[in-house]
């Protein structure tokens, strides 16, 4: 067992390092019409030094770096308290689907605009009717010439009131539930697509529903084959629980900034949360870092989601309880934090997947 | 040794329902400005925040009166540091009130409160009863406390019971079902903390009371929301309101932490 | 709203105390053989003072106490280190059932002589099939001439393997679950009872297997009508869960010790949970008082057990925690402490009442 | 960059795990007195405690033999104030470590430990690694929690799936799954934690893997209790040796609470 960092990846650390520091500022929020352009603008800087996405290879604009050095880049961004990734649906969801099921025809239409942000994807998994039960989607895909007509409401998409373009699932077969379903692309501007902002707790919309009256899809966005798109999406939610939506870094500097708190306001009977979220945080970046030598199955990814989602709202909470009710500089992530244990799989499904498909409980 | 509500305490509580369930506001026609007996406060409070009304409410209703002043709001470092927003300020240090002018805005975790740093000014009295008005203050919290972890609790029973997903009312689901008893069980024992520190006003059973409504409260809170998933996430949805002004409250008139010092010290 | 005691009260709190400071020694656990006697004899001291069975009747050894002065009576008891009550199971769990469903001579000829513990009862609720599950019970009662003969076994038997009679369920009729079950009375040295003491993690026999082999019961023993046990028993499970087992004076006098460890311990990170306890103690007293006013419904009695077997675990973990793993004066405690939320109905099935019969969530 | 274990390691403890499942006791017969690396003295220590194995294990194994003594016991005040009953005892003050006399009996929460009172006797050396021990002990400690937790685990996980009420196995009751998943959950964080502090043996990382481990085993027996009901509270059922034994370790080599000091203290 070796946990040094190699030449490489510490000349590269150092390297992402400086950069951050010379380039990061606080920009508004992404959930604003301007934010949400200040953000794209982030992104191209970011793609501009191809730090935008490291670990893709360099046609689509990564430099194909290690999963440990994606790792110690997520560590350095979150340190640096640098904005937060608005294509990161795109980059995070979308992208590791088409790596593993588009075309090179899609790849090489879609990966380059979306690594420099001239596309911002959105996601559309959840209907009104399936939020945690996800194949009860009722939208549908109906064969036309040359591709597909859309129709149905998705909701809780996060990004699209902004965003350029959507992935999700639609009903194209007779089969039910997981059957008949398929993974499609569409445009958020096309003839027939009205997004109506949803606000969220802050105000501000962070997602939206989107009403589809009959959308044209070409074929070639269709991403697998049409009717497998359950599977086709399944490896793209692994993703989304697992390990690169929520980089160890990003707790581990929201620890780092609660042990601050506390020195500043230091409260006793608050110190072993305060050193419970350092300690779950360090927990969850070895437990990273094992994964990298050693990948787990696909359930592992639900004792992650759990776990992450969890120090997230614990560390929030104690900063808030150490603060009191003004609590400047920890609100929104505190907002965001209470989402955790419910997209991406409410945590109670999460718990349903880790007893019955990792301890072999019965269903 | 009679530990339950008179039945024109009863009486007080259901009236006061009706009226605010009819989104009226208007709390001086029901003469609530006029109720003093601490036991009567928290039926009043428990109902305020049984419908989540905002406002300096336990600094209107329950501590400026007690120093003979107000309306309007109050702040009394160093457990409240800070004034909610209002039309009249007042600041109590020792015993002695002054009034008190707004310095600067502060954002609270709850959008629809703010607070206010306040700049001491001319003395109003001196010799005020200022540590029955902060228990007062505790008091009153505690109870708003209670009737929002009780909201809270009935909009998320209602919810599970219709909310389907795999075929089947969410509250079907043990998860969901233990979740919320668990709610009930904080709620119905904090309960008796609160009404019975308003019969003896020390300053033990107060800060006790303030603990628990606090946590059975926030229970309420997160289990909502959980339970909700993201429906309850939306500014739209009436969640948003109580388990915004939950967190507020939780550490308004003093921190759980002081508060649980406050009983260690009486013990 | 008033919490003050009236002067009779106050006299009899006066009374109660005089006399437990002037009587009240330590003796040996209960769960052994010498101990057990000793505990019977303490029982009988206790009678001799009218302090056994306050809240009875005086013509079955009690002196008609209310439910406040019964209340107070258990406060003084557990404030003076009163030894636990060996005949607990008879006085909580079958008297009730006896002052409900039982007949005059019934009442007449076990109640004075459980006062005077020259009968100590046990309870044969649980088999080994049936233990969350009570209604699943095997165990059978054949009609007789004049009586019943009963066959089974039934396990986790509190007491039985020192006391004299027991109480418990039998299938009598053809129905499933619920129905055909009888409660009855049989005696532990009858002919064909065989008692087997089972220990427990501290190694002493708390509880025993009962095995019955055509065991005699007159028809005088049967509680009730036959067929109609369940019912019977379901007051019975209330008291049980309630406030009858375990009375608020019990976790104030736990919390009050943990106070003063806590003075002599102090570790300001284990504070708030020192202080949690003394706060839940006083809510479940003041819960008590509330329902006395008040009294609540059946499945109310289900918070209450949660609430009070969670506490008593909070109570004895955070004194282990401040100890250490030598923890003179709580161990035993401590492991009794964690056998609460299992027996009386697991706390899962609690929850499950909460949510179905108070809250109205669907089964 | 490598955490993962090397096939040598692995096989460690394939082997240990048939040695002990077997029932066998003399470890001597299987070298493991010549481990020295802290890694392979998790791996070791994992075992021991999936097992069970009772004993001054950290004490013989892992901290005597870096002071050049041993085997046998030793106490270090003020946070390890008794040692753990064997032949021979030792005391470590400062860097200075002595003989030891027992002069008493001390009851554990695990009956099947015993703790003994020392008096000072005379010096064996000065100048000993006390920091590096003491941390070896921890991280001994912790390595046999994590063991602890996961035998409880399987032993839970097992008892779920045949063990029948209401008509189906309780391991397919919601509330059931949840508690098992937790303990999972908790187990597998804590587990690089431990691994972690073998590599580095900083202060800092000992006692957080202690923290977690206590935890995340403690979590685990608790809720193997639970779901086991009455059969696990039986001194016969093989539940009560490892509860019994997690309990006791959890406050050895240090409390979690005075583990969370060193934490932050470090950073």
């Amino acid at each position: 067992m070796d946990l040094s960092l190699d030449a490489e990846t510490l000349a590269f650390q150092a390297e992402v390092r400086e950069w951050l520091a010379a380039h990061v500022r606080p920009l508004s929020s992404m959930d604003t019409a301007a934010g949400f352009e200040e953000h794209r603008e982030w992104e191209r800087l970011l793609a501009s030094a191809r730090l935008s996405v490291v670990s893709w290879p360099a046609e689509f604009g990564g430099r194909e770096a290690s999963l440990l050095q994606w790792l110690v880049f997520e560590e350095e961004y979150h340190a640096a308290s640098a904005p937060g990734r608005v294509s990161q649906n795109g980059i995070f969801l979308l992208a590791p689907t088409l790596f593993a099921h588009g075309t090179d025809e899609q790849r090489d239409r879609i990966l380059p605009s979306m690594a420099r942000a001239n596309v911002v994807w959105a996601q559309a998994w959840s209907e009104p009717e399936a939020g945690s039960d996800l194949a009860s989607v009722r939208s549908t895909a109906t064969r036309c010439d040359g591709g597909w007509l859309l129709r149905g409401q998705k909701t809780w998409s996060s990004r699209a009131a902004f965003a350029d373009r959507a992935f999700g699932l639609f009903r194209t077969g007779p089969g039910e539930r997981h059957r008949g379903l398929t993974y499609l692309l569409f445009d958020l501007r096309a003839p027939g697509v009205t997004v109506r902002p949803i606000a969220q707790l802050d105000g501000e919309p962070g997602f939206a529903e989107i009403f589809l009256d009959d959308v044209f899809v070409p074929d070639e966005d269709v991403v697998g084959e049409s009717g497998d798109g359950w599977r086709v999406a399944m490896s793209t939610a692994g993703n989304e629980r697992g390990l690169t939506l929520r980089s160890p870094g990003r707790f581990t500097a929201a620890a780092a900034r609660l042990v601050e708190l506390y020195r500043k306001n230091p409260d006793p009977a608050l110190r072993d949360r305060v050193v419970d979220a350092w300690i779950g945080a360090q927990a969850y970046r070895l437990h990273t870092f094992a994964a990298l030598s050693q990948p787990p199955s696909g359930p592992a990814a639900s004792i992650t989601k759990v776990f992450w989602s969890e120090l997230d709202v614990a560390i929030h909470e104690t900063a808030l309880d150490l603060l009191g009710e003004a609590a400047p500089g920890w609100r929104d992530g505190w907002l965001f934090s209470l989402s955790g244990p419910i997209y991406a799989g409410t945590n109670e499904i999460q718990r349903n997947v880790i007893a019955e498909r990792i301890l072999g409980l019965p269903r | 040794m009679m530990f339950t509500l008179s039945p024109e305490q009863t009486d007080l509580a259901a009236v006061l329902h009706e009226f605010l369930a009819a989104g009226r506001t208007d709390l001086t026609a029901l003469g609530v400005d006029e109720v003093t007996d601490p036991v009567d406060l928290v039926v009043l409070f428990e109902e305020l925040g049984h419908h989540a009304v905002p406002g300096p409410l336990a600094e209107s209703l329950a501590v400026l009166p007690v120093l003979g002043a107000g309306p309007g709001s109050v702040a009394f470092p160093p457990h409240v540091p800070h004034a909610v927003e209002a039309d009249r300020y007042y600041l109590v240090e020792d015993d002695t009130l002054r009034e008190a002018a707004p310095v600067a805005s502060i954002e609270s975790v709850d959008p629809a409160r703010r607070l206010v740093k306040l700049a001491a000014g001319p003395v109003v009295a001196t010799g005020v009863p200022a540590a029955r008005a902060f228990d007062l203050g505790v008091l009153t919290c505690s109870a708003q406390l209670l009737g929002l972890g009780r909201a809270m609790l009935e909009l998320t029973t209602a919810h599970a019971r219709s909310r389907t997903q795999f075929g089947r009312p969410i509250g079907g689901f043990q998860a969901v079902k233990h979740h919320l008893a668990n709610v009930l069980i904080g709620l119905e024992l904090a309960r008796p903390l609160v009404f019975g520190a308003a019969v003896t006003l020390s300053s033990r059973d107060v800060s006790a009371a303030k603990v628990a409504a606090s946590d059975a409260a926030w229970q309420a809170a997160r289990t909502a929301l959980q339970v909700h998933g993201a429906i309850g996430y939306t500014a739209e949805h009436g969640l948003g309101r109580f388990l915004l002004q939950t967190r507020a409250l939780r550490t308004a008139w003093g921190s759980p932490s002081m508060h649980r010092s406050r009983v260690l010290e009486a013990l």
